[in-house]
């Protein structure tokens, strides 16, 4: 890991960054339109949103607050763009993998476990019943999504017989692991909604608690969170893409190209979704989770593991 | 990087971890302590893995540890609800009756 | 040389942050102060090409402070805001202990002439640790398995307060169990 | 100053409205709300997100102060402004609009917050004059100076527990009673004055902290003369009281499509507490367009008639209201839930809309403040709010009822 060669170390510290802002705010701006069309307003009318927003919370003071955890309270939310941007890494765009790490699975799902500590944390540190009760809301999710998804990664990983997403990409050469390992894919897909607190998933940020973790955060704090959701978003989609996606693999455009065109494509179908379903409370998924989707991938990886057998003999 | 510094981290992690479970009252808090030991326990084990015998072998320890670790936390968040629901306490010094 | 750097960074970091565990007045902080200490440990491991088993320690263990945090407001009843406050018993002789402890160990680690390296490191960890756990090592892990699985069921039956006969009655004959709390499937 | 001004003006673009809604006139206040989002800006949740508060309507003592409190938790660039008719809410966005882009005094405001919360000197309240034209409809308050305690510009902190739900003091572990003026100078409290929680048994025999969180008036989709005093455990609330607040004077009766508005905001609140909040976005566009009177009013009810089929066929949503209803009736698995109460209300909306009678549940569930209050003890947060959000328009005792209102037209 500290034997980085300097030009990919170089790169990944402009390129990565840039790349996720830049698709972040697209989904944004996706978002916005897909608002003001329900609103009954032209979709155009939407799309400058994001850029709005963030010139409004540049605009406005940030908050202090009485008995206020500020170190915690900053970190989960600061924290949550870089979460994003180190689970990109490992992504191989083309030829250029930014951080070749050779558990670089295993590492997706570590960043995604300091998720949980970087949504709690942020509940918690404003010192306000609702923020705590989005912090603790945010658990009970994610204590049931998060088995679910690991089982999920596991599916490529066998399929691919290594934990490099290099080598995982380009053991996809013949079928994307999409069409044989479709569970694990749509399980996937909702733990990413869900680790970016979005659409069906926002129940840690739901109106019901006056918009939880989000309630006492205003200026910058607010726009790092506000990026943070979408910054996750674009991670999780980019990392699909690798996984289950084939990788840089299609026709005419060059790796790299495809890899961003999947990436903006399933990008687009997680918000999407949020105006697909409403949302799904934490204490019903937890049953839900653990009695039948756990079961579900399991079976999945078994078909998966003979399947994988059966093709290496 | 030798043996000796990551040992001497190990020893220092592990002297840290000991004053915590010997001076803590909270059920929780001597869990802390006694992880703070474990994570000397890994650390220790990776580096004499690392500078005295890379064999794959010696991994298994390593994650035989981290197994321990978990039997340890479930264990005693279960004995700390138990506590905790008896005698609404979560102090040790509450549970000294306990000894045999 | 960045290698070293490294090293002294995490294992500063590492020792720094599990000390404030036990100094800190907020429950939340000494949760996420072991966490940092548990991610130094594991990027230390991940310096002696231990991948795997560094990234995994860091995926538990934050994940266990973010539950552990949970368990420690719960029963401690704290406010996010520092308050001090001293939950110790004996704490000079805990400090006097510990350092004589620190002592030996050290003067061990510092001491002992330790043996030259026998054999080699192989070139992919992941998959050597991957072939020794399915071969050779196979017995540790289904050892390792079933104490687990013992684990998750007496935890629940020890911290779970209701049994099936509150939740279906006493003849079992509820068709809905009757719970506090509603579950997804409707039962 | 060419970059600063450029920048307000752009972000100017979607400012953020907390809108209040004084105990009385909820037409005022959907009327504001389409204001708001005809204007392209944004309805804030809370007043971190907010920079116009807009209060709605006339209020008495008591909620003046919930919202001066709300006020107090506003940050820079803010602005308060009141509308007391709707033929006034143009005029306050504008005068919101003026305020905002006046950079120096924004400055000059946000500075003297800031001295006023050190307690350097106590700041007053400076009203500018009042639009000629509009005499006592709408006021500006330039610069509303905090209460000159405690080290931070929040200072609801060290002031009293407030009656909105956003207050702080009443947060977090308070263990106090909901009386006024208690200060930091009490006898078990920590820092900042935040008393130390008390514990007590939860539901399933652990001690836990007991959190006394009020819920209203002020609060997102919440009838705003209601107040509920709870008890948490966690999100669990195991106490309520019930308190309504005296309304203003109800205005003259409603026209069929106000009242149709009003059924249609009742099921938006319901869809959005359910965290559905496109739709809940396209049911507050539909009712807006109901009290467009230019607007070819067959389109809109179309638009409707789409929107509840969607809500109607969701299964998700299904599954996740069933079983919603007070804890009392669950015990008996009687009475409608929360999704029947939703679809009977878009039902009577449809009804409204197109002009022909509405037909619900054979036996509306008329609750008292006090049943209410029962009703959502032992329900979590978000059972609670949906429970008060599908009951409350079918009747609340010393209101006007909504929908058993259409059901004695239809006869």
């Amino acid at each position: 890991m500290g034997d980085l060669p300097a030009t990919p170390a170089l790169i990944s510290v402009l390129v990565v960054p840039a790349g996720v802002v830049l698709l972040a705010l697209l989904a944004a701006a996706m978002n916005g339109a897909l608002d003001a069309r329900a609103a009954g307003r032209p979709a155009a009318s939407g799309v400058a949103v994001p850029l709005v927003e963030t010139a409004r919370l540049l605009r406005q003071q940030r908050r202090t607050l009485a008995g206020a955890d500020s170190v915690l309270w900053r970190i989960g939310g600061a924290g949550l763009v870089v979460a994003a941007l180190l689970k990109v890494l490992v992504v191989p765009v083309g030829a250029v993998s930014f951080a070749d790490i050779p558990a670089g699975i295993v590492w997706f799902n570590a960043m995604d476990v300091l998720l949980w500590a970087l949504w709690w944390m942020l509940g918690w540190g404003a010192n306000s019943a609702y923020s705590l009760i989005g912090g603790y809301r945010f658990l009970a999710q994610a204590l049931a999504y998060e088995i679910p998804l690991m089982f999920a990664l596991t599916g490529p990983a066998i399929g691919a017989g290594s934990l490099d997403v290099t080598q995982v990409a380009a053991a996809q050469h013949d079928l994307w692991f999409i069409v044989w390992m479709p569970v694990a894919f749509l399980v996937y897909a909702a733990s990413v909604v869900a680790f970016a607190v979005w659409g069906p998933f926002a129940a840690p940020a739901g109106t019901d608690a006056v918009s939880g973790v989000l309630v006492e955060l205003s200026g910058p704090d607010r726009l790092v969170v506000l990026a943070g959701r979408y910054a996750l978003l674009v991670a999780g989609a980019a990392f699909a893409v690798p996984m289950f996606l084939g990788g840089g693999a299609g026709p005419l455009l060059p790796a790299w190209a495809w890899v961003l065109v999947k990436t903006a494509v399933l990008l687009g179908v997680f918000v999407g979704a949020r105006r697909l379903f409403p949302a799904i409370r934490p204490d019903r998924l937890a049953e839900v989770a653990w009695v039948v989707v756990v079961p579900l991938v399991l079976v999945q990886l078994l078909v998966i593991a003979v399947l994988a057998a059966v093709g290496r003999s | 990087m030798t043996l000796q510094l990551v040992l001497l981290i190990a020893a220092a992690l592990f002297s840290v971890g000991l004053y915590g479970t010997l001076s803590q009252q909270v059920v929780v808090m001597v869990m802390m302590g006694i992880e703070v030991m474990l994570n000397a326990v890994i650390l220790a084990a990776a580096a004499v893995w690392w500078f005295l015998a890379p064999t794959p072998d010696g991994q298994t320890l390593l994650l035989v540890v981290i197994a321990a670790m978990t039997v340890e936390m479930a264990m005693g968040f279960a004995g700390a609800i138990v506590l905790h629901r008896s005698r609404n306490s979560d102090m040790t010094d509450s549970a000294t009756d306990l000894a045999g | 040389m960045l290698e070293a750097i490294l090293f002294w960074l995490f294992g500063v970091v590492a020792v720094a942050s599990a000390v404030a565990v036990f100094r800190t007045d907020s429950m939340a902080r000494a949760s996420y102060a072991l966490a940092v200490s548990f991610i130094a440990v594991g990027a230390i491991v991940v310096q002696v090409r231990l991948d795997y088993i560094g990234l995994i320690i860091v995926l538990m263990m934050v994940m266990e402070m973010a539950i552990m945090a949970v368990f420690m407001v719960m029963f401690m009843g704290m406010n996010p805001a520092l308050m001090p406050m001293d939950m110790t018993h004996d704490k000079r002789r805990s400090v006097l202990f510990s350092v004589v402890v620190f002592a030996v160990l050290a003067a061990a680690a510092v001491l002992i002439p330790w043996p030259a390296r026998t054999g080699s490191p192989p070139s992919d960890t992941i998959e050597s640790l991957g072939n020794t756990i399915m071969s050779s090592k196979m017995l540790v892990m289904l050892t390792i398995s079933p104490v687990l699985f013992a684990t998750i069921v007496s935890a629940l039956v020890l911290a779970n307060p209701r049994g099936r006969y509150d939740r279906y009655g006493d003849g079992l004959d509820r068709r809905i169990p009757e719970d506090p709390q509603r579950g997804g499937l409707g039962r | 100053m060419g970059v600063t001004e450029q920048l307000a003006r752009f972000a100017l673009r979607r400012a953020h409205v907390l809108i209040v809604e004084a105990p009385g006139d909820p037409m005022l206040r959907i009327r504001a709300e389409a204001c708001v989002v005809r204007e392209g800006w944004a309805i804030a949740m809370s007043p971190a997100d907010a920079d116009v508060l807009l209060v709605c309507g006339t209020a008495d003592v008591e909620f003046g102060a919930a919202v001066d409190r709300l006020w107090d938790q506003m940050v820079s660039p803010l602005v308060r402004v009141a509308s007391g008719a709707a033929a006034d809410l143009p005029q306050a966005i504008d005068d919101a609009r003026h305020a905002l882009l006046d950079d120096d005094s924004q400055r000059a405001d946000a500075l003297r917050r800031a001295a006023g919360g050190s307690g350097t000197e106590p700041a007053g309240v400076a009203e500018v004059p009042m639009d000629k034209g509009h005499e006592g409809a709408s006021s500006k308050h330039a610069a509303h100076g905090s209460m000159g305690h405690g080290a931070t510009t929040h200072p609801s902190a060290t002031g009293n527990p407030g009656l909105m739900g956003m207050d702080h003091e009443s947060m977090d572990h308070g263990s106090i009673d909901m009386g006024h003026g208690h200060h930091m100078h009490m006898g078990m409290s920590g820092p900042a004055g935040i008393p130390l929680a008390q514990g007590e048994d939860d539901r399933d025999g652990l001690e836990m902290d007991a959190l006394h969180v009020i819920l209203g008036p002020i609060l997102p989709a919440w009838p705003a003369d209601l107040v509920l005093r709870c008890t948490l455990h966690g999100d669990t609330i195991s106490a309520a009281e019930a308190e309504v607040l005296p309304s203003a004077e109800q205005s003259a009766a409603l026209s069929p499509d106000e009242r149709g508005a009003l059924l249609i905001d009742g099921a938006a609140r319901v869809v959005q507490l359910a965290g559905w909040d496109p739709v809940a976005i396209a049911l507050r566009g539909v009712r807006d367009d109901l009290l467009t009177p230019r607007l070819d009013q067959r389109r809109v009810s179309a638009r409707l008639q789409r929107i509840e089929r969607r809500i109607r066929r969701s299964r998700t949503l299904r599954w996740s209201l069933r079983g919603v209803r007070p804890s009392s009736a669950a015990a008996q698995a009687a009475g409608p839930d929360a999704h029947e109460l939703l679809l009977a209300l878009l039902e009577y909306a449809v009804g409204a809309v197109g002009g022909r009678p509405g037909h619900g549940p054979a036996s509306l569930p008329a609750v008292t403040a006090p049943e209410l209050a029962s009703a959502v003890v032992g329900q979590d947060l978000a059972t609670a709010r949906l429970t008060v959000a599908s009951f409350t328009p079918w009747g609340l005792a010393g209101r006007v009822p909504i929908a058993p209102a259409m059901e004695a037209t239809d006869g």
